[in-house]
């Protein structure tokens, strides 16, 4: 079978020191689903923009990627237009920041379809809706701004948006990153019908083994900008030859069913009592009351736009709720300002999270700018170990956010969040974006962390695993309401909604 | 090196200096317009004129236009002489700089500062203080401006300080436009996870708005700045004329300007030589404006 | 209940701001040390005389005593004078201008049609030009368009419009001979005529107002153009256009459609200098007349009136924050 | 100088089309009340006086007949008797009588129609009367037949048959005008009536179907229509008429051609000679504050008449002497009965700055003298103007401030201020009427000082003021003009003003507009003869 695209000695560079690409050559036929895995900044994201042309112009691109014969890389811009969206579609990793903020998400799908389509309107938007059906979001979403929907949510609209001319090629890069297991599981189910269907061929990056052992055919591994081995995915996962494979495969999170390991709790540092969040008519949280006590780690799963991060907001006092929250007896709202610097955030969305016009040294010092007396080399040298604490080189301290890779502005939010060793850390799927080795190393990081400091962790996550491996609790949340909490939610699900959540849980098959 | 922060405005300004030849030609404008009025004194003096003296030698005797071609351009008079008085022009324009460039850099200072800072406040903080900006704002817009330039003539003694009068003045006017427009960027600003992180983080408003907001408030600020320094010029030529400006017969660009519009038919020299130099100045920190903004701008390049 | 809320808050302020304006234009008004009724009371004008006048014109009472009259005549009307010489202002009084012969009122409506046409049609001229040249310089950055249009700018703030006006009638209207130089012409007589005799003040104001937006659009479409979402466009195939003209300019918007709001107000107050050169009978003149002729009554009702647009305009520009901007909607 | 009349050597205007005046100002009182126009100028298009001047260049104006005849008086000047021409009728055909012109009068003093001239109210023994509206009569005034009215003054005054040539003598149907915009719809006796009056924009005058040119010798009344033309710029009205085409050819500008405009227009050729300049025209002086120290000094006052330099302020004013106008050393202006030349402090149109410095010394001012101000009214144009006297003085070491001031602050200052702040002020004047009596009185008489009165060096001297009263009352012009001339001489000897020049005013009109000229008073055309030209 012919190659539908062949990337042949690709080299991206930005000026900055090392290539953040080089030499990188795979190739992709119709109906096959390869996946790019590899460490967080390897390049991965980089490789499927320069096939669109979608690089910053600081790029400089080398190389050839052959897509039906032609070279997209020398194509003019009108046919580097047509083949945009049409013949091949780009789900991106940060999908809270690839809509546009002023207009609805269905005027964002309707002109997906329309232009390429001479499509008539009344047709476009039901195409739409069709498509806003198919990944799993009801219908009168499409009236909704980006800003009105959950993260998850918000990746499904890329995805909508993506297939909706079912293109022959579709890069796809972290499209579950944002997913619980649940809807993954149909997104996944989407895309090999696409594959089945039409023939649709897939570049899928992920770094999430289960998904990859699910739906690629092959996988190329990629790390520091190269390819480093290549093959059928049974064949990698079964015996990886190179070394970096082995330890990317050991590094695999697995979920099991055991009880969570209690551990000593100590007093409560949060504290929530019957609260809701609720937007416009629109009740997201109701009525939720847990607490975690100082040294524990609670983790709070749930669907899609369950209403995990409005909860997050609300105790952080950035979404208006009824109810109690109290941090270490203090009501949120009247916080004082010392009080704030004892409450850690990792923002769901990394990007949107840093200020845009700040290098990361600075992004990272800021907390400790406004809570410590440290400047000068003693600050440089604490920003310093904040970074390599998340595994960043120092070497990018002076780079802006829209110069890193999706994983290295997450881990960013996190040294931010730890930096002034907080007594709560609220984190909203912080390792989503991060591969399972540097994820490990993240998860590592924190548990020793907490260990040190005793702070008490609310930890939102859809990965279950990682989930498992760093909770003391669990909560399920489902349509804004905890139906489940404790110990033995993993071993011994109650609710039907956990059971499911189980039961589509991925797992790496070799 | 110390503490990386968002480019600090020197950085950037010397950042921009060393890359954009633009922003460079912009700038040695704007400093050798500077360095003029400063050093106003020894260039008349090298010249052998002061702005004041009457001399209708100068003097077309049949019409009062200044002898000779190009409005009395000569070896002695080396931008010709004023019309009807045959004071020396390049005395008043380089003297004029000093009043025009002071009162247009010190007003535009003070009117985008306020307008930056109120406007930010209101934008932000919402509330009673973001009606109380509005509001005043809307007071000041709707204000007759000229009356009460008129009633300060009268009632302000003509010992005040009549530069620092007309900064305050005029500064003091011209923040509402500034803070509406900067409201509104902050408005959207404040939505943002960055604002949001800051905030969650407890920085205090005052925090915020230093290290979040404002950098990413230069490209309309910058705007605003340098376009209001030719507006201000203007503005002190207006007020003159009222009798709040400076006090005859000290020069100003403004004024030169305003009586040589008359004049364009048969002595366009009177009206170009100042009118040169407020374009000059204006494009100047236009052209330094633009290099700073980029350089301010991260994304820089951006997107093609 | 709420948008209720919110638009009774917001007639309030309007209605604080009107009477703020009102009082302080007042204040400032007795601030200067000169007596309205000079006016009426001829050559020589002798104690007497000015005693009369002032008595006649209701300026032989304190200062604030006036002003709640003034108020009062808003809701009841006023009469000056006695016997078959009063004159009658009827509710709603805005003030009775001795120095025209004529309620301030009906003067601002005979002048209203004038300035309203100027303002419109050089506001159109000057956001629509100025924005699709920001745009395109923003696109062509560091182009010789670019800074052509960096110095146009420049040359439109810095030129007087007075100076700008003139030259306009002196070469288009007397050596080209291309546009007619002279009176208005009201819309409703002739509309081809009305069009045609502003197109050069139109012109005129338009470039001496357009520098903002070219300058302002142009800042804001390269910041707007490295965000994500307009890569997200530019994958799914959008036309540059489209990307440009609908993603990237609707997120430019706001500071322009502010700033306009702003002038556009400022503007029905009056555009003195252009009315003057084009001989134009607006509220502009009227005003300028007002103030140098101690006018008390047409200063008070032009300045209220153009407070009122000020006002009202600002109020546009917040409302249409919501439909620009999602996320600045108001709370 | 040129003999040559200031006006046009075109062709003779013929009767018939229309007549355009650009005027800056946005307003046009056509109320006679309210109205301080000259006897020449718009007002006497539609109103006919008492009496009328009749002014040639060359020549001092005259007072001739109007409405009526000159005047009589039996005793010396307190009481004047007029009468009327037989069948004069105003524009709604009513005959015009005495009692109508008595009415105009009453109808001055009311004070919604306050704003005129008002140099008859005080010798009508005024008092407190409020005009007729409110049902009473001014006894001063007797209307023995329709055609005769006599008017009782308070002391005797010569100058009245100038004064009956005032607005107010404006005949207006008896029992009308009460309505305050009267001026819209005013009813005629001039030559032409109110056509349309579109506020702020345009007055139409059309023709007044019952006026009758053989009755009136001071109007030409020739084209059919005159329009107004409301609110245009002062230089755009040059350029417009420099240019020449369209309507632009019918019309003359009724405001002064800027300097700059003036030099502009030197350069045209055909439009030069388009370009009428007055002869002479207002008195442009310096007024030194004689009640306040240091100008409470005769021989610091003395030293101005040294210390400025009035070929620089003729420059300044119009770029040269030619067109400012010759420099002035009396008080009466030119063309008006009974002037003298002469001039008590010799020197150089420069000035002598020496001079000055000594006189300052003797008056014990050896350094000079500093912190004088000199207010100005904005509204003047006189910016420019004062800076000359400013540089001038600084010559001499007197330290000048200017401050400029809105017209009415300037007038409240300088007319109306008990204890007023400037040392000097810059001002000009024009007679209302031409008579050395309106040249002098209003300036320089001790009663109009404050109070409203133009006496802006605030002199007083009794002496003067008897020889005033004096003059006033005296009857034959010529003998009067005499005594005028003598009191100029004495005032110049307490040297209270620096009489800078005799202003000379130009004006421009368009191709087509044939008898444009300006005698020798007042320094404006005579409206009431402009014409079109074929
Ligand atoms: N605009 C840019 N300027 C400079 N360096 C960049 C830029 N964009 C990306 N890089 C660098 O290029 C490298 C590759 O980035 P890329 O986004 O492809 O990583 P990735 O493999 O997608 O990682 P992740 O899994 O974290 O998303 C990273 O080291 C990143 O810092
Ligand atoms: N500003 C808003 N206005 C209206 N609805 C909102 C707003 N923000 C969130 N929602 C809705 O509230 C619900 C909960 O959103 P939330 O972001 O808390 O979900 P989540 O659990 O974090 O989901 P995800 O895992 O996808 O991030 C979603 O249905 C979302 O569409
Ligand atoms: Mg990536
Ligand atoms: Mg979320
Ligand atoms: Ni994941």
């Amino acid at each position: 079978m012919s190659a539908l695209l062949s990337v042949e000695d690709l080299s991206v560079d930005f000026g900055s020191g090392s290539p953040a690409v080089s030499e990188v050559s795979f190739s992709l036929t119709a109906g096959e689903v390869l996946a790019v895995v590899g460490e967080s900044g390897s390049g991965k994201t980089v490789t499927a923009m320069s096939l669109l042309g979608l690089l910053p112009a600081t790029a400089s691109v080398s190389g050839r990627a052959l897509l039906g014969g032609r070279d997209l890389y020398s194509l003019s811009p009108a046919a580097l237009r047509e083949v945009r969206g049409n013949e091949v579609g780009m789900v991106f990793q940060e999908p809270m920041s690839a809509l546009n903020p002023v207009f609805t998400i269905g005027s964002q799908i309707v002109e997906a379809v329309r232009v390429h389509r001479a499509v008539p309107r009344a047709a476009a938007k039901a195409r739409a809706l069709e498509l806003l059906r198919l990944v799993g979001l009801p219908e009168e979403r499409f009236r909704a701004y980006p800003h009105e929907m959950s993260g998850g949510q918000l990746q499904r609209v890329v995805i909508a948006m993506t297939v909706a001319n079912e293109p022959s090629l579709l890069i796809a890069d972290e499209p579950t990153t944002a997913l619980d297991v649940t809807v993954q599981a149909e997104v996944l189910r989407l895309l090999r019908d696409l594959r089945d269907r039409l023939g649709v061929a897939v570049l899928l990056i992920t770094h999430d083994m289960g998904v990859v052992s699910e739906l690629a055919d092959r996988v190329v591994v990629m790390n520091g900008g190269k390819v480093v081995e290549t093959g059928p995915v049974r064949e990698v996962f079964a015996t990886p030859r190179e070394p970096y494979t082995r330890t990317l495969l050991d590094s695999v999170l697995r979920l099991d069913t055991r009880e969570l390991p209690a551990r000593p709790a100590g007093e409560p540092v949060l504290r929530l009592d019957g609260v809701s969040v609720t937007y416009g008519g629109f009740r997201a949280v109701s009525d939720v009351s847990f607490e975690i006590g100082r040294g524990q780690t609670l983790g709070l799963v749930g669907e899609s736009g369950s209403g995990k991060s409005s909860l997050a907001g609300a105790i952080t006092g950035l979404t208006r709720y009824t109810g109690r929250i109290t941090v270490a007896g203090r009501e949120v709202a009247s916080l004082r300002k010392a009080d704030r610097g004892r409450v850690g955030l990792v923002f769901q969305d990394p990007l949107s999270s840093l200020n845009p016009r700040a290098t990361i040294a600075r992004s990272i010092a800021q907390p400790l700018l406004l809570h410590t007396s440290l400047r000068g080399a003693e600050l440089e040298a604490k920003v310093d170990s904040l970074l390599d604490a998340v595994q960043l080189s120092a070497a990018l301290r002076d780079r802006y956010p829209h110069e890193l890779s999706g994983g290295q502005r997450q881990r960013v939010g996190i040294a931010r969040s730890i930096a002034l060793d907080p007594d709560l850390l609220i984190a909203d799927e912080p390792t989503s974006a991060l591969d399972v080795t540097v994820q490990a190393r993240v998860l590592e990081l924190v548990l020793s962390l907490q260990r040190e400091l005793r702070f008490a962790c609310l930890f939102i996550s859809h990965d279950l695993a990682v989930v498992q491996h760093l909770a003391d609790r669990v909560a399920v949340l489902h349509r804004g309401v905890v139906v489940e909490e404790g110990t033995s939610v993993f071993a011994a699900p109650r609710e039907e909604y956990t059971r499911r959540l189980l039961a589509s849980a991925l797992t790496v098959s070799a | 090196m110390s503490t990386p922060v968002a480019r600090s405005v020197p950085a950037a300004i010397s950042a921009v200096l060393a890359r954009d030849r633009w922003a460079l030609a912009g700038t040695v404008t704007v400093v050798v317009i500077a360095l003029a009025a400063i050093f106003a004194d020894v260039l008349t003096a090298l010249e052998g004129h002061d702005p004041y003296t009457y001399d209708s030698s100068a003097l077309d005797v049949n019409t009062g236009l200044p002898a000779g071609p190009f409005g009395g351009v000569s070896g002695d008079h080396w931008f010709g002489v004023e019309p009807l008085t045959g004071r020396d022009l390049f005395a008043i324009v380089v003297h004029g700089a000093r009043t025009s460039f002071l009162i247009g850099l010190a007003a535009t200072l003070v009117s985008i500062g306020l307008g930056v800072l109120v406007g930010a406040a209101a934008g932000y903080l919402g509330g009673w203080v973001d009606r109380v900006v509005t509001w005043s704002a809307d007071v000041f817009l709707g204000f007759p401006y000229l009356v009460f330039m008129i009633a300060l003539g009268a009632v302000v003694p003509a010992e005040f300080p009549r530069v620092l009068l007309l900064v305050v003045v005029i500064g003091f006017f011209g923040w509402p436009s500034t803070a509406r427009v900067v409201r509104a960027q902050v408005l959207t600003l404040k939505e943002r996870n960055f604002v949001k992180a800051a905030r969650v983080l407890g920085a205090s408003p005052w925090q915020v708005f230093r290290t979040e907001l404002l950098p990413n408030l230069w490209g309309p600020v910058l705007v605003m700045a340098t376009l209001s320094v030719p507006g201000k010029i203007g503005l002190e030529a207006a007020l003159s004329f009222l009798g709040v400006g400076v006090l005859p017969p000290t020069p100003s660009w403004g004024r030169s300007i305003s009586a040589a519009i008359d004049w364009v038919g048969v002595d366009p020299m009177y009206l170009i030589f100042p009118g040169v130099a407020l374009f000059a100045v204006t494009w100047g920190f236009n052209a330094l404006g633009d290099g700073l903004r980029d350089a301010l701008d991260p994304r820089w390049g951006g997107n093609r | 209940m709420k948008n209720l809320k919110f638009a009774l808050t917001r007639l309030g302020g309007m209605v604080l701001v009107l009477l703020i304006v009102a009082f302080c234009t007042f204040v400032v008004f007795y601030l200067v040390p000169s007596d309205p009724a000079l006016l009426a009371c001829g050559k020589p004008c002798t104690p007497e005389n000015l005693a009369l006048a002032r008595e006649f014109m209701g300026f032989d009472e304190p200062w604030w005593r006036q002003f709640l009259t003034f108020l009062g005549g808003i809701f009841a009307g006023r009469t000056f004078g006695t016997g078959v010489t009063a004159i009658h202002c009827s509710a709603p009084c805005f003030g009775y201008s001795f120095r025209q012969n004529a309620d301030v009122l009906e003067l601002i409506g005979d002048r209203l049609p004038v300035t309203f046409s100027l303002a419109v049609g050089a506001a159109v001229l000057w956001v629509g030009l100025g924005v699709a040249i920001g745009v395109h310089a923003a696109l062509r950055k560091d182009t010789w368009f670019d800074r052509a249009a960096l110095a146009g700018s420049v040359i439109g703030v810095s030129a007087p419009v007075y100076l700008v006006g003139l030259l306009g009638i002196l070469v288009l209207g007397f050596q080209l001979n291309v546009v007619p130089v002279g009176n208005y012409t009201a819309f409703t007589e002739d509309p081809v005529r009305w069009a045609w005799g502003l197109v050069l003040p139109w012109c005129v104001l338009a470039f001496a107002h357009g520098a903002h937006y070219v300058k302002l659009t142009r800042s804001q479409m390269l910041e707007t153009m490295s965000e994500d979402f307009i890569r997200t466009a530019r994958a799914k195939g959008v036309p540059e256009r489209t990307v440009v003209g609908k993603h990237a300019l609707r997120n430019v918007l706001l500071p322009v459609v502010t700033l306009t709001g702003i002038e556009f107000g400022s503007l029905l107050g009056g555009a003195v200098i252009t009315e003057r050169v084009f001989s134009l009978p607006g509220l502009g003149g009227l005003l300028i007349e007002a103030v140098h002729g101690r006018d008390l009554a047409t200063l008070l009702g032009c300045t209220l009136f153009a407070g009122f647009l000020v006002v009202v305009a600002n109020a546009v520009v917040d409302l249409s924050y919501g439909l620009l901007d999602p996320r600045a909607r108001l709370t | 100088n040129d003999p040559k009349a200031p006006g046009d050597a075109g062709a003779k205007p013929e009767k018939g089309g229309t007549l355009r005046i650009l005027s800056e100002s946005r307003t046009l009182n056509l109320d006679p009340a309210k109205s301080q126009s000259l006897a020449i100028t718009s007002l006497g298009l539609v109103h006919r006086r008492l009496t009328g001047w009749q002014n040639a260049v060359g020549r001092p104006a005259k007072v001739v007949p109007d409405l009526a005849d000159t005047g009589k008086t039996p005793d010396g000047g307190k009481t004047w008797t007029f009468v009327l021409q037989d069948g004069l009728k105003f524009s709604d055909g009513t005959p015009i009588t005495s009692a109508d012109v008595k009415w105009g009068v009453e109808r001055s003093f009311a004070p919604a129609f306050g704003g005129g001239l008002g140099y008859h109210k005080d010798l009508l023994g005024g008092g407190d009367y409020k005009g007729p509206f409110e049902g009473k009569e001014l006894d001063s005034i007797e209307t023995p037949d329709p055609k005769t009215i006599t008017f009782k003054l308070t002391r005797p005054y010569g100058d009245w048959p100038w004064i009956a040539s005032t607005p107010a003598f404006a005949p207006v149907p008896k029992g009308k005008g009460a309505e305050a915009d009267y001026h819209e719809r005013a009813v005629a006796s001039g030559p032409y009536q109110v056509g349309t009056y579109t506020k702020g924009v345009e007055v139409k005058l059309t023709r007044n179907p019952n006026w009758d040119p053989a009755k009136d010798q001071v109007r030409g009344g020739l084209p059919d229509e005159v329009v107004f033309q409301l609110g245009q710029d002062a230089s755009v009205v040059s350029q417009r008429l420099a240019a020449d085409s369209g309507d632009d050819r019918f019309a003359f500008g009724s405001s002064f051609v800027s300097p700059a405009q003036l030099a502009q227009l030197q350069a045209t050729p055909s439009a030069k000679s388009r370009v009428v300049t007055s002869k002479s025209g207002a008195v442009a002086y310096l007024a030194l504050n004689t009640q306040k120290a240091p100008l409470n000094n005769l021989k610091v006052r003395q030293a101005f008449q040294y210390a400025v330099d009035k070929s620089a302020y003729q420059i300044a004013s119009a770029g040269t002497a030619q067109l400012a106008g010759d420099t002035a050393s009396t008080l009466i202006t030119q063309g008006i009965e009974g002037r003298e030349q002469f001039d008590l402090y010799q020197t150089k149109p420069e000035g002598d700055p020496e001079k000055a410095k000594a006189l300052l010394a003797e008056a014990g001012f050896p350094n000079g003298v500093e912190n004088l101000t000199l207010v100005l009214n904005k509204s003047n144009n006189q910016a420019e103007k004062a800076e000359a006297v400013q540089a001038a003085l600084a010559r001499a070491n007197i330290k000048v401030t200017i401050r400029s001031l809105e017209a009415d602050a300037y007038e409240t200052e300088t007319n109306l201020s008990e204890n007023p702040n400037y040392d000097l002020t810059l001002s000009s004047w024009q007679p209302d009427f031409p008579s050395a009596n309106a040249n002098i009185q209003p300036l320089f008489a001790s009663s109009e000082i404050g109070k409203g009165g133009y006496n802006t060096s605030r002199y007083s001297n009794p002496e003067v003021d008897r020889l005033i009263e004096e003059a006033q009352s005296t009857v034959d012009a010529a003998e009067a003009g005499k005594k005028w001339a003598a009191i100029d001489r004495k005032i110049m000897q307490d040297s209270p003003v620096v009489p800078l020049i005799y202003t000379r005013n130009s004006f421009i009109h368009g191709s087509k507009v044939g008898n444009f000229f300006i005698a020798d008073f007042p320094a404006y055309p005579n409206y009431l003869q402009v014409g079109i030209t074929k």
